[in-house]
C-alpha cells in the first residue's frame, strides 16, 4: 500500500535564519504589524510504498534523518497522511 | 634525484563545476591533478584529494547534502582517518559539513544572494595542510562565488571550533582586520574555513584554485596549493 | 481530443484561429494535405508557424543583412553563428529573448532563458564559455519594476551560476516603455574545435537511424506558449497561460551540457537538436527536413511527468532541459551508457525513414502524418504594411525641440553627478555581482569593463564580447538607433584591443501587425546593414520577438547586439580605467553639438527628443583599426568609449574604475555643458605614457582620426579646468550606490 | 493573544519539480526504493498578535498570499497551533 506522508524540516531554535529574518522584516511595509517570530523551513511531500503504515513510517523517518535533514541545525517532524488532511 | 610530483585527485559529483579549475591549478602549481569520479569507490592513489565547488545536484535540497552520500565519500573518509590531506572549496567544504568530516554548516548568506567578488582572507593557523607554509596573521586575496555560504555551527561546536583552533580563515580586510564590515555573508565569527581535530581535513568558501593564475584573478591561491602540494608529498594518506 | 482541450480561451473561435492560424494559413494547409488536417496537426502547425518559430514577418527583412565574410563558420540558420577564431577553434554564438514569459514570473522566465539559449550553443557542439545578459525594465520608482528586476537577475544568477557558466557582461537599461514588457535578452557563447561543430552538413543521418530524446521528461509546460505566448500581447491571456509557467532545472541542464559533448565527442551522433520553441514538432521536423528524410514518431515512447497527456500536447511541450541525438542503432548502447553516467534518462521515440514525411502516432493511433519540409520551410511569409509615425519626416529635418538648443543654466558638476547616478548610467554592481563571472577560469575581464574578455583555454588569444542596444535614439529614430548600436558594440570590443569579428542579435519590437512597428523594424534592420557591411561585422544569427505590447503601447525598438571579437593576445588588452598617474589623456574622435536622444537631456532637462547623433560610419571603422593598432603596439595605457553621458561622463567613469583623478581642459566652441555631454559618435578616451604620446598622435593621423590632448591623469582630484571640480570618491559613491538605493536597500 | 501558524508553501501540480525529483533520484543509492513523488517547499512559522484567531488566520492567509508563497506557481495552505501540535 501506498502511504503519503509530509516532512517538516525547521532549522534548530537560536540558529541563524536569514529567510525568516527577511521576511519578518518586510512585513510591517505590508501593513502587517503584530508578525514575530518567523522562520523558514523545508516541506517534503513523499509516498511510501510499504504493507503497514507503521513500515512506511519508519522509512520516512530514516530518509528524514538520513537525507531531508541536517541534524547539526535542523529539527524535522514528520507528519502522516491524516494529519495532512487537517487542512485550514 | 628527481622530485617527486604529488598526484592530487580532484572529485567530479553530478553538478560540480570548478572542478577543471582545480585541476589546473594543481597543475600550474606543479602537481599532477587526477580526476575521480563520485560513483567509484577508488582514489587511485592519489596523495591528497580536493572536492571542488559547483553545485552538486542543484544544491536542491540542501547544499551539499546528496553529494555528502556519494559513494566516494568512503574512500574519501578512509583516507582521511589515516591523515591523508583532504581540501574542500565551496561546495566540496559544504559536502564535508554534510558527511560529518568537518564541524559546522553552511545556510544561505545574509543577504540572501549570491556573492561574486574578491575577499581578503586572514590566516588563523599554520596547522592545516592548506596553510602549512602561511604565518598566521597572513592575509591572502581569493575570489568567493557562493549563495550559501554563511558557516553556522551549535554553540558547543563553535566553543570547540574556537577553543581548538579549528578556524582556518577568517574574512578580513586587506590588512588583516576582522570585523562586521569584512564579512560578506553574515559567517559566525567571519569563519571562512575551518579544519577538522587532526587538522588534514580543511574546508573553506573562497576559491583558492581561482587565484593561482594573475591573468584572471588575484594569485591569494598559490601560497594554498604550494601548501597542499607539499603535505601531499609527505605521503600521509598513502596506505600502510 | 476535443476543442476545449486546447485552450480555454476565445471560447467560439474555430479551432486554427485558437492555435493562432490565420484563415489563410489554414487553407494553406488543406493545400498541402490536400484534405482537411487532424487536430494534433493544426498544433504542429500552429506552433510552427507561429511568428516565434516561422519568422514570418520577419524574414523578408531579415533576408538584407550580410551574412558573410572571412570568419564566419556558420552563417544564419543554424541554432547559433560561429566564426573562426584562428588555431582550429570556432566561436559559436546567439541571443535569444525571454521577455514574454520574464513579465509573468521573473526568475523563472529569466531562468529558463537561460538554459534555452545555451542548449542552442551545446546543439552546435560547443561548449558554452560565456553569457551576458541585456535587460531593459520600467523605472525602479514602481514596485512591480523592482521586482522584476530582482527576479530576472536572480533567476539569470540561479542558473547561469549552477551549470557553471560565467556571465561576464550585459545591461541594464530604463525606460517607461519597457515598464509593462520588460526586455530580457540572454546570449550564450561557445567554443569549438572548428572541424567538430555539429551542424546539418557535418553530419549525415541514415535511413534507419533513430532519433533519442534525453534529458528531463515532457509534463504540460508551456503547451501554446509558442502561440499564446509569443505571438499575442499579454493583456489577454496572461491569466490563463500562468498554469504553464515553466520550471528551470539548471542541474539538469548541467549533465545535458556534459552528456551532449561527451556523445560527440566519442563520436556516436548523426546529428544533434536541442528543443525549445514548439519542442518535440520543432525539434523532430526541423532535423529531419535538414536531412531530407522522413520520420516515424510514436508519442507513446516519450517519457511523461505527467499521465494522460494528449497527443497535441506531447508533440508542443516545452519543456525545459531536453536534447534530441539522431544515432545509429549500432551505437545506441554506447550512448546509453554515456546518458546513464551523467545521471541522464533516454528514450528512442522515432526512426528516420526514406522520403520526407513526418508520421505521428500515440496510443496506436497515426494522429499525424504531414511533410516534415512544409513545417519547417513552408510556411507563410508576410511583408507587412509599414509606416512612419506621424510627424517623422517633420521631425527628421531640424528639429525645434531638440536639446541641443536648449540654454542651460544650471551646475556642470551637479548634472555630471546626476547623470552619474542616473539608473541607466549608474555603476549595475548590483546585478552582475550576483553572477559567477569567474567559473572555467579564462575570464580576464568581466562585468564592469568595456568588452568581457574571455580566453580560449590554452591560448593567447581570447575572445571580447559585448552588448549594446540604443533604445532612446531608437525611439526617436530607429534607423540611427540600430546603426549606433552596432557601432558602440564594435566600439566597446574594439576598445579593448580587440578585433570586432561578427555579430548576433535581438531584435526586441511591438506588434508587427501595426504598421508603425514593422517600418521600425524595417529601419531598423536597414541600420544594422549598413553599419554591419562598413564596420565588417557580419550577422551570424539572431532573434525576433514581436508582440511586446500592452494595452496598446509597445516597447521602444530596440535591437540588441551581441559583438564578438578577437583579441590576439590577452595580455595586450586595454583597460577602461585610469590605471596610475602621470598620464596623458586624450580623446580621439570629434565633439559636435549633439543632445539629441541624450542620457543629458533626459536626465537633466527631463526630456526624450530630438534627433540622435549623426555617425559616419567609416570614420567609425578608422577609429576601431586605430584602437587596434594602438593596442597592439602596446601604445595604450587605458581606452575607454564615450557613450551614454558623452566625454564627461566616459571621463569619470575612467576615473573611478581605474582610481585615479584627473585634470583635463575641455575646451572647444560649445557650451560647457554640450561640450561636456553630448554624445557624438565615434569617441573614445585613451591614456598614454608620455613616451608614447608622438607615436599615438601619429598613429591617429596615419588613421584619419581626430585627437586631442585634455590633460593628465593622477591623485584623488577630478578637474574639469575653469567649469568644476570634484573627487573620485564623490564620483564613485553615487556611481556605486544609486541602483541599490532605487531597489531601496541598505547600501 | 498570540497565536502561532505554519504555512506550507507547495508547487502547483503539474509543473516540473526539479528539488523534488533530485531527491527523488538520489533515493535508491541510499537503500530506498519504495518512495515515489517526491515535491519538496517551503515551511513558515510564524506568530501573530491579535485578539482572536480568526483574526490571526485572516492575516496569516493575506501574508501566505502576499509574501509567502508565489501565486503564479505555488500554493499554499495553513495549519492553525492546534494542527500543528498533531505532531508525530
Ligand atoms: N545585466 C548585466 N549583466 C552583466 N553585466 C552587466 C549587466 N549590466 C551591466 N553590466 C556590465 O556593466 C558594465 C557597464 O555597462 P554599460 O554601461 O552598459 O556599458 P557600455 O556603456 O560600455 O556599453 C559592462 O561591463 C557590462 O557588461
Ligand atoms: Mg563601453
Amino acid at each position: 500500500m501506498r502511504h503519503r506522508f509530509e516532512v517538516l524540516v525547521t532549522l534548530k531554535p537560536g540558529l541563524a535564519d536569514p529567510q525568516g529574518k527577511a521576511v519578518e522584516s518586510s512585513l510591517p511595509a505590508l501593513g502587517f504589524d503584530d508578525v514575530s517570530d518567523v522562520h523558514i523551513g523545508r516541506h517534503v511531500r513523499l509516498d511510501v510504498e510499504a504493507t503497514s503504515e507503521a513500515e512506511a513510517r519508519e522509512q520516512v523517518d530514516a530518509i528524514a534523518h538520513r537525507l531531508l535533514s541536517n541534524p547539526v541545525i535542523e529539527d524535522y517532524r514528520v507528519i502522516g497522511s491524516s494529519a495532512a488532511d487537517e487542512e485550514a | 634525484m628527481a622530485i617527486a610530483t604529488p598526484r592530487v585527485g580532484v572529485i567530479t559529483f553530478l553538478g560540480s563545476l570548478d572542478d577543471r579549475d582545480a585541476l589546473r591549478a594543481v597543475a600550474t602549481m606543479g602537481g599532477e591533478g587526477v580526476a575521480l569520479w563520485h560513483g567509484d569507490h577508488d582514489l587511485q592513489g592519489v596523495d591528497a584529494v580536493v572536492l571542488p565547488g559547483g553545485f552538486s545536484y542543484g544544491d536542491y535540497l540542501r547544499c551539499g547534502a546528496i553529494a555528502g552520500h556519494a559513494p566516494i565519500l568512503d574512500e574519501v573518509r578512509a583516507f582521511a582517518d589515516r591523515g591523508g590531506p583532504v581540501l574542500g572549496i565551496c561546495n566540496g567544504f559544504q559536502i564535508l559539513c554534510e558527511a560529518g568530516l568537518l564541524p559546522g554548516a553552511l545556510i544561505r548568506n545574509a543577504s540572501l544572494r549570491f556573492i561574486c567578488r574578491d575577499v581578503f582572507l586572514r590566516v588563523e593557523t599554520s596547522q592545516s595542510p592548506v596553510t602549512a607554509d602561511l604565518v598566521p596573521g597572513e592575509v591572502v586575496e581569493i575570489p568567493i562565488k557562493h549563495g550559501e555560504g554563511q558557516f553556522v555551527a551549535t554553540p558547543e561546536q563553535l566553543q570547540h571550533i574556537e577553543e581548538a583552533g579549528l578556524v582556518v580563515f577568517r574574512y578580513a580586510d586587506a590588512a588583516g582586520s576582522v570585523n562586521r564590515s569584512t564579512n560578506p555573508n553574515g559567517s559566525v565569527e567571519n569563519i571562512a574555513g575551518v579544519r577538522n581535530d587532526s587538522g588534514n581535513v580543511v574546508g573553506l568558501m573562497p576559491h583558492p584554485e581561482h587565484a593561482v593564475d594573475p591573468d584572471v584573478g588575484p594569485t591569494g591561491g598559490q601560497a594554498l596549493f604550494a601548501s597542499l602540494l607539499a603535505a601531499a608529498l609527505a605521503g600521509a594518506g598513502a596506505l600502510p | 481530443m476535443s476543442d476545449e482541450a486546447v485552450s480555454d480561451e476565445a471560447p467560439g473561435q474555430p479551432l486554427h484561429r485558437r492555435l493562432g492560424l490565420a484563415d489563410d494559413e489554414l487553407e494553406r494547409i488543406r493545400q498541402t494535405l490536400g484534405r482537411e488536417p487532424r487536430p494534433a496537426e493544426l498544433a504542429m502547425y500552429g506552433a510552427m508557424w507561429s511568428e516565434h518559430c516561422s519568422y514570418k514577418s520577419s524574414k523578408i527583412h531579415l533576408r538584407t543583412l550580410p551574412t558573410e565574410g572571412p570568419a564566419v563558420l556558420v552563417g544564419p540558420g543554424q541554432d547559433a553563428g560561429a566564426v573562426d577564431v584562428g588555431d582550429g577553434m570556432a566561436a559559436v554564438f546567439k541571443m535569444e529573448s525571454h521577455s514574454h514569459p520574464s513579465a509573468i514570473e521573473p526568475y523563472q522566465g529569466a531562468a529558463t532563458g537561460v538554459g534555452g539559449i545555451v542548449r542552442d550553443i551545446i546543439s552546435m557542439g560547443a561548449r558554452p564559455v560565456a553569457l551576458l545578459d541585456p535587460l531593459i525594465f520600467g523605472p525602479l520608482t514602481t514596485e512591480r519594476n523592482r521586482w522584476l528586476l530582482s527576479g530576472v537577475v536572480a533567476g539569470i544568477g540561479g542558473y547561469g551560476n549552477c551549470i557553471g557558466v560565467p556571465t561576464v557582461g550585459g545591461e541594464i537599461r530604463f525606460a517607461d516603455a519597457h515598464s509593462a514588457n520588460p526586455t530580457v535578452d540572454v546570449m550564450c557563447v561557445g567554443l569549438a574545435e572548428a572541424d567538430a561543430l555539429v551542424t546539418g552538413s557535418t553530419l549525415t543521418p541514415h535511413d534507419g537511424s533513430v532519433m533519442v530524446l534525453y534529458g528531463a521528461s515532457t509534463g504540460r509546460d508551456g503547451i501554446g506558449g509558442v502561440s499564446v505566448l509569443a505571438s499575442a500581447a499579454l493583456d489577454e491571456g496572461s491569466e490563463a497561460s500562468r498554469p504553464s509557467v515553466q520550471i528551470g532545472d539548471p542541474f539538469a541542464e548541467k549533465l545535458l551540457i556534459e552528456a551532449s559533448l561527451e556523445l560527440i565527442e566519442c563520436g556516436l551522433l548523426e546529428g544533434l537538436q536541442d528543443l525549445g520553441g514548439a519542442g518535440i514538432t520543432c525539434a523532430v521536423s526541423e532535423s529531419a527536413a535538414r536531412a531530407g528524410m522522413g520520420v516515424r514518431l510514436d508519442l507513446d515512447a516519450v517519457p511523461l511527468r505527467e499521465p494522460d497527456m494528449e497527443a497535441f500536447e506531447i508533440l508542443t511541450s516545452e519543456s525545459q532541459e531536453r536534447m534530441l541525438a539522431i544515432v545509429p542503432p549500432s551505437k545506441l548502447d554506447d550512448v546509453r551508457a554515456v546518458c546513464e553516467r551523467w545521471g541522464l534518462d533516454i528514450a528512442v521515440i522515432a526512426d528516420l525513414v526514406e522520403g520526407g514525411k513526418l508520421t505521428v502516432t500515440h496510443g496506436g493511433v497515426t494522429v499525424a502524418e504531414v511533410p516534415a519540409v512544409s513545417l519547417v520551410d513552408e510556411g507563410p511569409e508576410y511583408d507587412r504594411p509599414r509606416e512612419p509615425p506621424a510627424g517623422h519626416h517633420a521631425r527628421a529635418a531640424v528639429s525645434t525641440d531638440d536639446p541641443t538648443f536648449a540654454p542651460f543654466e544650471g551646475d556642470l558638476r551637479v548634472a555630471l553627478l546626476r547623470m552619474l547616478g542616473a539608473p541607466n548610467v549608474a555603476s549595475k554592481r548590483w546585478a552582475w555581482q550576483q553572477y559567477d563571472s569567474r567559473v572555467q577560469g579564462q575570464t580576464v575581464a568581466g562585468p564592469g569593463s568595456d568588452a568581457a574578455i574571455v580566453r580560449v583555454p590554452g591560448s593567447l588569444k581570447a575572445l571580447a564580447l559585448s552588448t549594446d542596444g540604443k533604445g532612446r535614439y531608437g525611439a526617436l529614430d530607429p534607423y540611427l538607433g540600430a546603426v549606433h548600436a552596432v557601432a558602440e558594440a564594435a566600439r566597446n570590443v574594439a576598445v579593448s584591443g580587440a578585433r570586432p569579428l561578427a555579430i548576433t542579435n535581438c531584435l526586441n519590437f511591438g506588434n508587427p501587425e501595426r504598421p508603425v512597428v514593422m517600418w521600425q523594424f524595417a529601419e531598423s534592420i536597414r541600420g544594422i546593414r549598413d553599419a554591419c557591411i562598413v564596420l565588417e561585422t557580419p550577422v551570424t544569427g539572431g532573434n525576433v520577438s514581436f508582440y511586446n505590447e500592452s494595452g496598446g503601447s509597445s516597447i521602444w525598438p530596440t535591437p540588441v547586439i551581441g559583438m564578438l571579437g578577437l583579441l590576439e593576445d590577452h595580455r595586450l588588452r586595454v583597460p577602461a580605467g585610469f590605471p596610475r598617474s602621470g598620464l596623458a589623456v586624450y580623446v580621439l574622435g570629434e565633439t559636435f553639438g549633439e543632445l539629441g536622444g541624450s542620457e543629458f537631456a533626459e536626465t537633466v532637462i527631463g526630456v526624450v527628443a530630438g534627433t540622435p547623433p549623426a555617425i559616419d560610419l567609416v570614420q567609425e571603422h578608422a577609429l576601431h583599426e586605430l584602437l587596434h593598432d594602438a593596442a597592439r603596439d602596446d601604445l595604450l595605457a587605458s581606452a575607454h568609449d564615450c557613450g551614454d553621458g558623452g566625454l564627461g561622463v566616459a571621463l569619470a567613469e575612467a576615473a573611478i574604475d581605474g582610481g585615479n583623478g584627473f585634470a583635463v581642459t575641455v575646451a572647444n566652441d560649445l557650451p560647457g555643458h554640450v561640450a561636456l555631454f553630448s554624445e557624438s559618435a565615434s569617441r573614445v578616451v585613451v591614456t598614454v605614457g608620455p613616451e608614447h604620446e608622438d607615436r599615438l598622435i601619429a598613429l591617429a593621423s596615419a588613421h584619419g582620426v581626430s585627437i586631442t590632448r585634455l590633460g593628465e591623469t593622477g591623485g584623488p582630484r577630478v578637474v574639469f579646468d575653469g567649469m568644476f571640480e570634484t573627487t573620485v570618491e564623490e564620483l564613485r559613491e553615487i556611481f556605486e550606490t544609486a541602483i541599490p538605493r532605487l531597489m531601496q536597500e541598505p547600501v
